[in-house]
């Protein structure tokens, strides 16, 4: 193999990494935001994600029936629209079960495994038990060669581009704005909050909601490199979790760390050894880590 | 006479708070076998199984406030070390001639291993099998929980945990699929020590000899809840820092707890290789795992017999619903999770303490005008007058606090105040 | 470092929080019997010291000793067995079991897991609990559901959960808080009967209590010791006064 | 639905005068007669759910769960052929009732609806099943209760049962032909294989190596052989691994929603049909609707059976199932394998003349059925199906286009010498 062409190998593999980052950041970020900032164990996050990829679907074959000129420019309205949509059913799920549970965050685990249950039978029964495939835009398919022997993914890219996006805007919106305060002020001290006049109901509504609108951000830019179908969410759960709980619940900065973390040893081990013992080795890695550093990657030294 | 030794029996098992306990056994090892054919029968076998599961989830998450996502990990563990065992014994040469290696297990022989693993060779012996049952899902039971409780990973943290090393477990077996059978699992097994298990008798027998396990797993745990450690376990609950700086190291109970739940499941486990005749991976990943935690919680985390309830009602219901409504049953299960969670958070056994004992003993008390022979003997201690003068100056007994504190119940009954609160 | 005789010798104490440092090189020494009363305003880091002690916090630097054994590298339950007992400042009892099992719970055997299966509830344990619910009151509320208790006899039968131990440094964080003046009174009572025959370290505020009750008093601000000597004595230290009116 | 006689593409072997005029719309008729008056008590001695009216059959298949994807189109071809058939009066004069179980895509559960199906409602064939997995678990139930499993999907082979007919491809049909059309055509010598991490694919590529190294033309190699978990998303490492290799053929036997992952992120990484031969043996026209024709497109795969097979049977078949299913529906490999199961086992009962377990396992080798989608096919001895394999190219619109026939029917062979 010349040199020239292990350079590209390298380029293309640390691309893979990246692009693996990007991927477990974007899943783990709704949930960083529901699981670390507020406590629920949301096992449903996985299904918030398959309603936005249904979302991209039922977007394109619109768009394909009826405004065949928009298939080039339907997915970022479809990808805002997931958005709302699993912002919506967030609001309602949190407005109909998760509110009475606050109190007893491991029942939250049960409930929304439930929801889970419950979500996925819908899907199979009113979309259909068999995968579907929305018809994506050109320009989101393919590679982008700068010369030959070098592929760059322009699907990796885009949920790069994407992740970037919605990383900044959660930071943005969690540290400048009235939203954010309040989530913070709440997360840190929920009595105080309400006593100095933050409404945490409101606020938890909000805050739930935004994250299962993220989640469905996710599972819309996932389209592009994973499937759809009712029990897609379920592929994505566990990593989701793992994101989180290795960079510490409650730390954004951390969920980064920690997706990059993952991303870096899965990708560069695979890249070395079968899949399967990749996959034993990235976990087992987390596990110990875990084990010696319980309270994850980031987590600030407070009075106990 | 005889019912004077009625009575005073029935004063025995009150005192005992047996109760509970007495109904499921004769529910289990009279009432089923009577009213079910050996099919029906050997399924319930089969729930009872993972109700090992539940108690020991009661004992490690309702006690001992350690939830576990991994449950599945002992169960399969235990359900494995049988599986290997059976599986040997139905590798004789003779039955896998056709192989091109005759005499190892049929899934190494489709994965070109040509000799038996020198780690297989113990379980060629049943009590070293049964040994492995017991111990290897305890001893990692021991090195998981020893690990995260002495550096206090808290509750949702070490559930989390426990869902990862599950997936390593299964992703692990997966792959090594030579040596484990991957993810068809361990199947295909017929004997034990030349007893085939697989006829209608020897179904009856596992069953009976479940149930006889269960009930005296139930008894143990019984005794352990009224031992001072299940006192502890309870403290520990309720104010985890006092019992801490009261000498006690937390985390040796905590592992204590978990290891018990392990070793449970893990009798579970290899109750069910015996009754079904195999053992996969697809019990030891987080999905079986999170549905035996709802077992648990749908019986009510508190109560052990509650527990096994639970399990039978789930499991039931998942039965009847996919048979009667094949395309709605996920629906029910869903709403009967979430139902439970809502509404009745403490469970069956919540349900139970709350609204049917009090409307039946109404009921009973209308039945039969005069005395009530089964109020309880009176427990209240007069105050002794010559050292008032402590309780003079305390204000009047409050009201529990009502601050969040865990509500932890005085016993395996389930504490009644808050139940109509919480599900408002 | 040096033997002493002191019970509890803290020398060079540092504690710091992501860079803040709560406890500042502090040294404090406590004598056998000594009743030691901790003043200072809020945040002076009172409470963190007795985390120190017992082992709740670690130290970033500096020693505890108790009866010359190093503290700071044992575990919590190891120390408290080496005889050191505390109270929190909110009332830490369990709620749901009866004043007898919460006197029953921190009966000093059975400490260990198999210990605990195999502990009986024999005679001399039960003498015990009698003996100690007579000492705080409680005697003839053995059998009530401890939540049930009135604020300031939950504190007592927290004391009376330390004193099964029979420990030999008590520690007490603000035992009178939320308490009336008569139970104050009977506080009071109780925590000189009780300090007969071992040595205590008592956090108050109430400066009229600290007087009726401290053998010797130690002023704390920002992590560090202002003044230490009798209560005539700091009371009238200008030091203590400024930080107490001034700034 | 819309059905007549003429759609009868049933024969058997004691029916041979007939086979050549099949297509004549009343030769359908005499099934109907034959042993319609047969008593239940002769045609039925092991006291299976068998009337004078009715025979009873379970199907067991994932209708929930991950599994569900891949194993509706075989529900739905199992109930359109026993609807088919029960047009045609059913078997033996008796209509085919069905009791639908659902194995939740989990193993146990798929254990104990079989001995449901054949305990308590005492079927007399049972058709489900989809992955090894399934098989594996129910088989000592089938054997030991002695019932009769019709099995669609390819499988791994190394199984032979007299309580199961395969009517899916075992693995040496499948692969060998491929592999060889694959050296005569596309003139590959380097062989890359990729496959997720359980038994059917470790069997296949174990047998795909063994066929490269030992049966090829010298010169092919295997250059990579990768594994990986099932429900695997991510597969930009295996694709860079892929590139350092350079293979003349890709071999993929990936399953499940890892499928989808795989092909779109090849697409993105440049490898397209263009540029790389790629020979599949898990993605049927059930797995391209989820992938997406546009990142298949060019790509080949080795199966038994494509919707776009042009013989009068398989028009009627298509036809049939659009009408009852709707008109985007699509027919994979296995859903037409799973369409088979209950004509063979017609078959099998009309020529036993008895619905006995013992009596059909007896009768079914030999058994032809000329009017398969596929075309003839024949049960082997060993309970397997003849049968030819295809090369399919997949197009656009999500369909493959039939590129290469195997000349034979392949002889199945489920314990093949040589590649164990």
């Amino acid at each position: 193999m010349s040199v020239s062409e292990m350079l590209n190998i390298g380029m293309m593999q640390g691309f893979a990494g990246l692009s693996l980052f990007a991927v477990l950041l974007l899943m783990g970020l709704g949930l960083a935001i529901i699981f670390g900032q507020m406590g629920v164990i949301n096992m449903a996050h996985g299904e918030f994600m398959t309603i936005g990829a249904y979302t991209i679907y039922l977007f394109s074959t619109i768009t394909e029936n009826h405004f065949p000129k928009l298939v080039q420019s339907y997915f970022i309205f479809a990808i805002i629209a997931a958005f709302f949509i699993a912002f919506a059913v967030g609001w309602f799920i949190e407005w109909s079960l998760i509110r009475h549970l606050y109190k007893r965050p491991l029942d939250t685990l049960l409930a929304t495994w439930g929801i889970s249950l419950g979500m996925q039978q819908i899907f199979r029964s009113f979309i259909g038990p068999k995968e579907v495939s929305p018809t994506l835009p050109d320009w989101l398919m393919g590679s982008w060669s700068p010369h030959e022997g070098l592929d760059i993914p322009i699907n990796g890219m885009f949920v790069m581009a994407l992740t970037l996006v919605v990383t900044g805007g959660v930071l943005l919106a969690l540290y400048k704005s009235r939203w954010g305060l309040r989530v913070r002020a709440t997360v840190a001290n929920r009595t105080m909050a309400n006593a100095i006049g933050i409404n945490t109901k409101k606020t938890d509504r909000l805050t739930f909601a935004i994250g299962c609108g993220i989640a469905g951000i996710a599972g819309a830019a996932f389209t592009t490199i994973g499937s759809t179908g009712p029990t897609s969410g379920s592929l994505y759960i566990v990593d989701a979790f793992l994101v989180v709980t290795f960079g510490g619940a409650a730390s954004l900065l951390g969920t980064m760390a920690s997706a990059f973390g993952i991303a870096q040893m899965q990708s560069i081990s695979e890249f070395f050894m079968t899949g399967s013992m990749a996959r034993v080795i990235t976990l087992l890695t987390i596990v110990l880590i875990l084990m010696m550093r319980p309270q994850g990657l980031f987590a600030s030294k407070i009075r106990r | 006479m005889i019912s004077k030794l009625l009575s005073s029996l029935k004063t025995w098992i009150d005192q005992r708070g047996l109760n509970g306990f007495i109904i499921l056994a004769i529910l289990l090892a009279v009432v089923f076998p009577l009213a079910m054919d050996s099919f029906r029968l050997n399924l319930v076998g089969k729930y009872l199984t993972y109700g090992f599961v539940a108690i020991g989830l009661v004992m490690a998450w309702g006690y001992g406030g350690v939830l576990s996502l991994g449950q599945g990990v002992f169960f399969g563990l235990g359900g494995y070390a049988m599986a290997m065992f059976l599986k040997l014994e139905a590798s004789d040469p003779i039955s896998t001639k056709i192989q091109s290696t005759p005499g190892i297990p049929d899934f190494m022989d489709w994965n070109q291993i040509t000799a038996l693993p020198i780690w297989w060779e113990p379980f060629r012996h049943l009590p070293f099998a049964l040994l492995a049952v017991l111990v290897v899902p305890t001893l990692l039971a021991f090195i998981i929980s020893f690990a995260m409780f002495k550096r206090r990973v808290g509750g949702v943290y070490f559930a989390i945990i426990t869902q990862a090393v599950a997936l390593i477990l299964t992703v692990l077996i997966i792959g090594q699929q030579g040596y484990t059978g991957g993810v068809n699992g361990i199947t295909d097994l017929k004997t034990m020590l030349g007893w085939d298990t697989r006829t209608n008798s020897a179904k009856y027998i596992l069953y009976f000899v479940t149930v006889a396990l269960l009930l005296a797993s139930i008894y143990g745990c019984q005794w352990i809840q009224k031992s001072k450690l299940g006192t502890l376990l309870l403290a520990m609950r309720d104010k985890e820092d006092r019992v801490r700086f009261s000498g006690y190291d937390v985390a040796m109970f905590k592992v204590f707890a978990f290891c018990l739940a392990a070793f449970l499941s893990a009798i579970g486990g290899a109750l069910f290789t015996l009754q079904v005749g195999f053992m996969s991976a697809s019990f030891v990943g987080i999905v079986p795992s999170i549905e035996m935690v709802i077992f648990a919680a749908v019986g009510g985390r508190m109560s052990l017999v509650g527990a096994v309830y639970g399990t039978l009602l789930v499991n039931f219901g998942k039965t009847y619903f996919s048979e009667s409504f094949p395309d709605l049953w996920l629906f029910l299960m869903a709403a009967l999770f979430i139902g439970v969670v809502m509404a009745f958070p403490d469970g069956l056994a919540g349900l139970w303490e709350s609204h049917i004992k009090g409307w039946l003993a109404r009921g009973r008390a209308a039945l039969r005008k005069p005395k009530n022979p089964d109020a309880p003997p009176s427990q209240i201690v007069q105050p002794d007058a010559d050292v008032m003068t402590m309780q003079e100056i305390g204000s009047p007994p409050l009201a529990r606090s009502a601050s969040g504190s865990p509500r932890v119940p005085s016993g395996a009954g389930m504490q009644v105040s808050g139940i109509q609160g919480q599900s408002a | 470092m040096s033997n002493t005789d002191f019970v509890l010798a803290v020398e060079d104490l540092t504690v710091s929080f992501d860079g803040f440092k709560a406890i500042d090189a502090l040294n404090l020494y406590v004598n056998q019997g000594e009743l030691r009363v901790i003043i200072g305003p809020n945040g002076a880091g009172k409470t963190t010291l007795l985390d120190l002690i017992c082992g709740k916090t670690r130290a970033s630097s500096g020693s505890i000793k108790f009866k010359n054994h190093e503290m700071t590298k044992l575990a919590e339950h190891k120390i408290v067995r080496s005889g050191i007992g505390r109270k929190f400042q909110t009332p830490s009892i369990y709620e749901n079991l009866s004043v007898f099992k919460n006197l029953e719970v921190s009966f000093p055997r059975g400490r260990g897991v198999f210990g605990a299966l195999a502990f009986k509830c024999s005679d001399d344990v039960k003498e015990r609990v009698q003996s100690v619910a007579t000492e705080i009151g409680l005697e003839g509320s053995l059998d009530m559901e401890a939540g049930l208790l009135s604020h300031g006899q939950k504190q007592w039968l927290e004391i009376g959960m330390l004193l099964m131990q029979d420990p030999e440094l008590l520690m007490l964080d603000e035992p009178i808080a939320g308490m009336s003046a008569r139970e104050r009174e009977v506080t009071a009572d109780l925590l000189k009967r009780i300090c007969k025959n071992r040595s205590m370290i008592v956090i108050e505020h109430d400066m009229a209590f600290v007087a009726q009750i401290a053998d010797k008093v130690t002023v704390m601000h920002q992590g560090k010791i202002l003044a230490e000597g009798s209560m005539d004595k700091v009371q009238n230290d200008p030091k203590v006064i400024d930080v107490y009116l001034g700034h | 639905m819309s059905h007549d006689d003429s759609n009868d593409p049933i024969s058997i072997n004691r029916r041979r005068i007939m086979q050549g005029l099949a297509a004549l719309p009343v030769l359908g008729l005499p099934g109907l007669s034959f042993g319609a008056n047969l008593p239940t008590a002769q045609v039925n001695t092991t006291k299976l759910a068998v009337t004078d009216t009715e025979v009873t059959v379970g199907q067991l298949h994932s209708a929930t769960g991950t599994m569900a994807i891949s194993e509706t189109g075989s529900i739905q071809a199992e109930q359109l052929a026993i609807d088919q058939i029960n047009a045609m009066g059913g078997v033996l004069g008796r209509k085919i009732k069905v009791i639908k179980e659902d194995g939740a895509s989990d193993w146990p559960t798929f254990a104990e609806k079989s001995k449901k199906l054949l305990i308590n409602d005492k079927v007399a064939a049972v058709f489900g099943c989809w992955t090894s997995a399934s098989r594996k678990a129910v088989l000592p139930i089938f054997e030991k209760e002695n019932g009769m499993l019709y099995y669609p999907t390819f499988y791994e082979g190394l199984e032979q049962s007299k309580n199961v007919i395969y009517t899916g491809q075992e693995a040496t049909q499948q692969i060998l032909w491929g592999l060889d059309w694959a050296v005569k055509e596309k003139k590959s010598k380097t062989f890359f294989l990729v496959g997720s991490d359980y038994i059917w694919p470790r069997t296949s590529m174990k047998i795909a190596r063994k066929h490269i190294e030992g049966h090829l033309p010298s010169g092919s190699k295997v250059v990579g052989e990768e594994y990986y978990p099932l429900g695997t998303t991510n597969f930009n490492s295996l694709i860079n691994k892929i590139k350092v290799a350079k293979p003349d053929c890709i071999f993929i036997a990936v399953v499940g929603g890892s499928n989808v992952s795989f092909y779109k992120q090849l697409k993105a990484a440049g490898v397209t049909s263009a540029k790389q031969f790629l020979l599949t043996i898990s993605v049927t026209e059930d797995e391209v609707l989820g992938i997406g024709g546009e990142n298949m497109q060019g790509f080949y795969a080795s199966m038994k059976y494509f919707q776009s097979l042009d013989n009068p049977n398989n028009k009627k078949f298509v036809e049939a199932f659009k009408a009852k299913y709707g008109p985007k529906s699509v027919i994979g490999d296995v859903t037409q394998a799973a369409y088979l199961g209950p004509w063979l086992w017609k078959a099998a009962v009309e020529k036993a003349g008895s619905f006995d377990v013992d009596k059909i396992a007896a009768a079914s080798p030999g058994i032809e059925f000329k009017g398969a989608p596929e075309a003839y096919v024949k049960i082997h001895e060993n309970h397997h199906l003849w049968s030819r394999t295809r090369i399919g190219q997949a197009q656009a619109d999500g369909q493959f286009k039939v590129v290469a026939e195997s000349p034979e029917l392949i002889e199945p062979n489920p314990f093949p010498k040589g590649y164990q």
